[in-house]
């Protein structure tokens, strides 16, 4: 892992109005790693990959992109630069069909004389295959997103993001709500992910999902890094202490036979 | 000198006709060298014409002239207007008598039912036996007396030959079309004023019928006087508003001044407006006429 | 590594006391009734709109916007809205007219019989907006059009004219006409006029009586709805489901709040107040009349934003409605009084609306944690 | 332990073929349509309704309301709508009348530099709900009141009169007003008149021409901006973001789309459908009035919402709303045609509503599995 | 665990119109004990317990409470008889005070004459006591739901739960949205609950968090049991195994070093 980071973002800070939710924090991402961010509730995981991804402007900090210091005006100029990002609330319209979410602002173009049209056949011929190749067979590239179930959205999120050919992938607890069947598919598909080399940034609460496809750990609390580690340097159990801000969590752990 | 009048009318903002009245106001005002002021509730609710009838009291002018379009509604406030020292015209709707009961000075307009049943018989003398009514304002009282006074006149029931046209003017136009063609003996057609005349002439042009079918209307504007001297209208029934706004601050003020007053109430209309006698109508209409 | 002081969170920056004290739902409608009058008293203080007269020109204008403003605002709270309330007011003042003048029953049973016919249409339209989950825009909007369609189509029908008059004479000697169209405290005002406080009539037969002879039962009807709204808003268990109601309703209903009920009972009692309205008219004018009540429902919505309610439901205030009803009144009087040319009073709603919608967002995100 | 054929739930009842072609947005408004239809050529079949002059009465009037729907329409799908669309007509109206009647400059004049006010207005809508995060319902309200209250000061202040005519003759030998207020394929209807196809004219000043003597321009921009708006709608990358806008916004602004940008985009294109509205009913007039375009606002939003579109945006079809402004237009002049009292056309207008809303709300949570 | 139990659900369907949710899942659930409810996405666990609740009306099947047949027509038949639900939407109204949410449907009333109105002082009073010994302290009562973190949401609901003395108390997947520090406190206030005497359905995805407060385990796939076992009989990789519905896991599990 000595390869050049893909972004890095130095000392990042973050206030809305009274809040100031991010306080300095320093980050980065290589191709092919899986760089999991780990936090308390409100620790600033949200926030910070809104930065990151164009969201939001930070109010102080810097960003290198590939060592060039760069500014996402607008989540636009975040995606044409390479970073992907399928959030925390999914990203993913109900009422409208999968081929139009699966294209939603990067619509492929067909151009007839002066006019540009969507061209339907190759979206909705990519959309299929996409899909297929993450596991799931849909009914028709019409059906709408609504009628998926909450893993299958999930897939389609990160289906779009690998076909765009994104640089960086960010997954804001893509496994939160989801089975376990379901997780292991998307823990799978992010471990075949980053072997194409893709930089991914994973999000969850969940330690052992963490230590299943994480190469890099690094821990929020209260808007302010704990720390990176790599895998290997640190036992779950240390990151679980880490995660919680090292609080009450003797007692706690102790009362409940050390399973949580 | 330096009188105060407030005119309270019914009409909502958007009603064209009341310009004349704000003209004729405005000019009687200027003329006399007294202030006036016009109001009328924004949407045409005759409930909210009679507070600003007691706000207009409320503001201690020198005269009221009002409308009496509903006599219920209106009474009251025009009646404690009066008894706190206001004097109060009555123009355009009521009848004569209706102002001397609520204590008015005098009644200047033209009473719609005897108006539309004067045009009925004069209708009727022209062989007219069946028409349609374009009622452009159905809410209002004084438009469906315009239209029973008319079938009255003729000695018809009214029926169903009164239809509620709406006020925007390409479906008036089409509705126009609309009965016309369901109803293809209909001998005549009256229109209550520019909103519902001005596109009925456009449907009977398409029609093919301008010039053809009896049609006569009540109040003067551009459109229609020029309808009248191109034979489409056989006659408008002009109740000249600038009369009844113009002539109540005129008395009002020498009243005021010199203690004088006419002895009657004044009949501002019907008068019956056809091609023979055009002239300076045709310029001043939507203005003064 | 945290702040061992775990109450105090390092990452909030400090809120003034001042602003906490004053930061509530009515806020925006306080400033703003502050702000109408002090502009008022400024430019039309001697024109007559602030003598006894004056003051119960506008408060009579004011209360009537408050009585359609309370059910709205109850309604709105409850997570829904009615714009068939003007047509409702239409069709209440003609329902009494016909069964009172061209029946000619006693007014007391035309009243009570409409009340009961709004009630249940009311109910109708809460029941189709709680049965079929539709949008209440959608729904209130075709009883606005069946509405008013029938305050035209009936008397049209039964007398052939859309104004019915003679109430007056049917309401006399009537023991329920009074509540509605009645004044009270009339000997407290002749004694002020006795006093010379405030003028008498100079001549006719009334001469010496004073100008105002009493509070209109309409002003008490409107101070009696607001209040009751408000203690039942703020201090009762139904206020509480109204506000679940109106918040989530779908939460409301899992901890077993009768989510429906309290729905259809707030469209109710928003026709309940329209009928109010509509009685309180027809008494004191004496007809009905088919053109009554258009765009009230647009008038009660304004009032209640301006008020500070969230046109989501949820949150809301009946006191932010009943000052949103005055400063309306007051504007709409106070413009005439002011002799500003009246089609401008359009223009001066409109940017009051948005300018008092702006500012009750603002104090609703603070209050509510909403970003 | 579960079926091993993955791709059949077993849990899914069967559904049959049939139903699934026949479910789509515009369904609820083709079932209306065909009944509506079916419904006239019983009751009015003989009245004269379907000849030639019949056709063209209720495609003008049909025609009116589509060009006011597709605004409605691609407005509503991005998530917001706007209640200034009436007043806009007046105002656009108003704003060509005063400046080539007025001023005197030439109608081509008049007409592009009330467009460009129009859409300017159009964005100021659209700004102030983007930034302030208003609802539309409010921001829009206000600019109701806003533009109606000018409408109505302006023309008093300078013309003294609150309709203003005489902009036919300005229009004489223009070469843009044609293009509002002309007619189109006269000589074809000659022919066909020749031929006997249609009727001529028996009677009057143009006995022997024949009764229908062009299609109003009117209607080609109808037919025109239907089907510019369904094709950006279903087959271009805005269209997508239209949807998207609507939809969910946070979403759709998270990856990449300019959802403000859009909804911005769709205020003004509805301002511009308003001013194509009252640019061709000013043209064919010749006179604008301050009352044009009263409570268009909620005929184009029930023409929309009959059409299919849902109230809270990103789902609907502007054939639907076509279809729908057709519904509107054949009902309203199909009561006359078959002779029903004027009157109880709101109460019908109301009542098809109600059915077509349920029906389209039924249709949708099949297509979009919502619940 | 020889009691009788509270509730025994006998062979509840459930059918949505074409969708049959539930098949026949027969469930029981006695004092004292936490019973896990597990399973996939769409397994039939929501619609399961809301049914329980009272939300929804069974289509087959019967619900014995305390032995006797019972048939609740409203969430309100089903509290009153002692079945407290925290949904896994949280049940809680964010423009709402803490304690107008708090007592929610279960206002306490006190009577002025012939009027009653809502008690708002007692109501003030308890519902900081009882957030206190949940050990969160609230500004004030009538602070906006809104404001507080997910965590502090979620035991407000817990909180109400056990304080209108539930004898059941139905937690839809409590930890799914939190933080390692929320979660053991979600946990432990589970085992504190359960101690005094109160039957618990917890409805989790994850394996750990069931293993560290479950007595019994019932699985289901596809609107039907797998089985119910109690706390000893199953490891928690054959409960893994079981919720996946065995299919693929092995691969899967394989690929990423079994640490799911
Ligand atoms: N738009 C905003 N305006 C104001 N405050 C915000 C905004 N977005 C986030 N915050 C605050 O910033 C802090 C960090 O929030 P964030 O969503 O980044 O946390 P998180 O680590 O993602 O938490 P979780 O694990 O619950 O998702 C919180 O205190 C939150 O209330
Ligand atoms: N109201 C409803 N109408 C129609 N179908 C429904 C309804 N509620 C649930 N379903 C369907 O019933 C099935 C079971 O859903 P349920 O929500 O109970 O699953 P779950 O086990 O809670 O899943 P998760 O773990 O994702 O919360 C799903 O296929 C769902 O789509
Ligand atoms: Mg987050
Ligand atoms: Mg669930």
């Amino acid at each position: 892992m000595t390869t050049e980071p893909i972004i890095e973002m130095r000392n990042i800070e973050k206030h809305f109005g009274a809040v100031i939710a991010l306080n300095g924090v320093s980050f980065d991402i290589r191709p092919g790693e899986c760089h999991c961010l780990l936090g308390d509730n409100g620790a600033g995981k949200s926030t910070f990959i809104k930065t990151m991804a164009g969201v939001h402007k930070p109010t102080g900090g810097e960003i290198l992109f590939g060592g060039k210091a760069m500014h996402f005006d607008s989540p636009r100029d975040a995606m044409e630069a390479g970073i992907a990002t399928v959030y925390q609330d999914l990203a993913m319209i109900p009422l409208m069909s999968v081929t139009r979410n699966f294209w939603m602002g990067r619509e492929p173009i067909r151009k007839v004389g002066p006019f540009k049209f969507m061209d339907f056949k190759a979206a909705n011929d990519v959309t299929m295959s996409e899909m297929r190749k993450m596991g799931i067979n849909l009914r028709s590239p019409n059906q709408a997103v609504g009628t998926l179930s909450g893993g299958e959205r999930q897939t389609v999120a990160i289906a779009r993001a690998v076909h765009f050919g994104a640089k960086v992938l960010i997954l804001d607890e893509p496994t939160s709500a989801l089975g376990v069947r379901q997780t292991a598919n998307v823990l799978s598909t992010i471990d075949r992910v980053r072997k194409t080399g893709i930089g991914i940034v994973f999000i969850t609460h969940n330690v052992r999902h963490a230590m299943a496809v994480g190469d890099r750990f690094t821990v929020l609390n209260r808007g302010k890094t704990l720390g990176t580690a790599a895998r290997g340097e640190i036992t779950p159990e240390a990151l679980q202490d880490l995660m919680a801000g090292g609080q009450e969590m003797a007692a706690l752990e102790g009362s409940l036979g050390g399973t949580v | 000198e330096g009188e105060r009048y407030v005119l309270v009318s019914h009409a909502p903002d958007s009603d064209s006709w009341w310009n004349t009245i704000k003209n004729g106001l405005a000019l009687g005002g200027e003329q006399m060298g007294v202030t006036v002021e016009y109001r009328n509730p924004p949407t045409g609710d005759l409930a909210d014409m009679a507070r600003i009838i007691e706000q207009a009291a409320a503001s201690a002018p020198d005269g009221i002239i009002t409308t009496l379009a509903d006599f219920d509604v209106l009474s009251g406030p025009i009646r404690n207007a009066v008894d706190s020292g206001i004097e109060v015209i009555i123009i355009n709707s009521g009848t004569p008598a209706q102002a001397r009961e609520v204590g008015a000075m005098m009644y200047v307009g033209q009473p719609e039912y005897d108006a539309g049943f004067a045009a009925g018989q004069r209708a009727a003398g022209d062989g007219v036996g069946s028409f349609l009514c374009v009622n452009h304002y159905i809410a209002q009282p004084a438009s469906t007396e315009r239209c029973q006074g008319f079938a009255d006149g003729l000695g018809v029931p009214l029926g169903n030959q009164m239809i509620d046209s709406g006020q925007d003017p390409s479906e008036i136009q089409n509705r126009v079309m609309a009965y016309l063609n369901a109803n293809p003996d209909t001998d005549a057609v009256l229109t209550l004023g520019p909103t519902s005349a001005d596109p009925t002439i456009l449907a009977l042009d398409q029609m093919g019928l301008a010039g053809d079918i009896y049609f006569g209307t009540f109040d003067l504007g551009g459109d229609i006087v020029q309808a009248i001297s191109d034979g489409v209208i056989q006659w408008g029934i002009d109740q000249q508003p600038f009369l009844q706004a113009y002539l109540p601050v005129v008395v009002l003020t020498n009243y005021h001044r010199f203690g004088v007053l006419p002895g009657n109430n004044i009949n501002s209309g019907p008068g019956f407006v056809t091609a023979d006698a055009l002239g300076l109508v045709a310029d001043l209409a939507g203005e003064y006429r | 590594m945290s702040n061992p002081d775990a109450t105090v969170d390092e990452r909030i920056k400090e809120t003034s006391k001042l602003r906490k004290a004053l930061i509530r739902p009515e806020l925006g409608a306080i400033v703003g009734t502050i702000a109408v009058f002090a502009f008022f008293i400024i430019f039309a203080g001697d024109s007559g709109m602030f003598n006894a007269q004056g003051v119960l020109n506008w408060s009579t204008v004011s209360a009537q916007f408050m009585i359609i403003a309370v059910g709205a605002c109850m309604l709105m709270i409850a997570g829904e809205f009615d714009l068939s309330v003007g047509s409702m007011i239409g069709f209440a003042g003609m329902s009494i007219a016909i069964i009172s003048v061209t029946l000619g029953w006693p007014i007391w049973v035309a009243i009570i019989l409409t009340f009961v016919l709004c009630i249940a249409i009311g109910a109708l339209n809460g029941i189709i907006v709680v049965r079929t989950g539709l949008p209440s825009f959608i729904v209130t909007l075709a009883f606005l059009f069946i509405l008013r369609g029938f305050t035209i189509f009936f008397p049209q029908l039964i007398e052939r004219r859309t104004i019915i008059g003679g109430i007056s004479e049917a309401a006399e000697g009537d023991w329920l006409a009074p509540l509605f169209g009645g004044k009270v405290g009339g000997g407290f005002f002749i004694w002020l006029g006795d006093l010379g406080v405030i003028e008498v009539f100079s001549r006719g037969t009334r001469a010496g009586q004073p100008v105002v002879d009493g509070i209109p039962m309409l002003i008490i009807w409107a101070l009696g709805l607001v209040a009751i709204a408000h203690i039942i808003l703020t201090r009762t268990q139904f206020g509480n489901w109204i506000f679940a109601a109106g918040g989530d309703a779908q939460a409301a209903r899992y901890v077993g709040v009768p989510v429906n009920r309290v729905k259809i009972q707030m469209f109710m009692f928003t026709a309940f107040c329209a009928c109010v309205f509509a009685t309180c008219q027809v008494i004191e004018f004496g007809s009905a009349g088919a053109d009554r009540g258009l765009l009230k429902e647009f008038e009660a919505i304004i009032a209640v934003v301006i008020g500070g309610a969230l046109l989501t439901g949820g949150y809301g205030s009946v006191i932010g409605a009943a000052l949103g009803a005055l400063i309306f009144g007051v504007v709409q009087q106070g413009l005439f009084f002011a002799g500003v040319e009246s089609s401008l009073f359009r223009v001066f709603l409109g940017v009051i609306l948005l300018f008092a919608v702006i500012l009750n967002t603002y104090i609703r995100r603070i209050i509510t944690g909403e970003r």
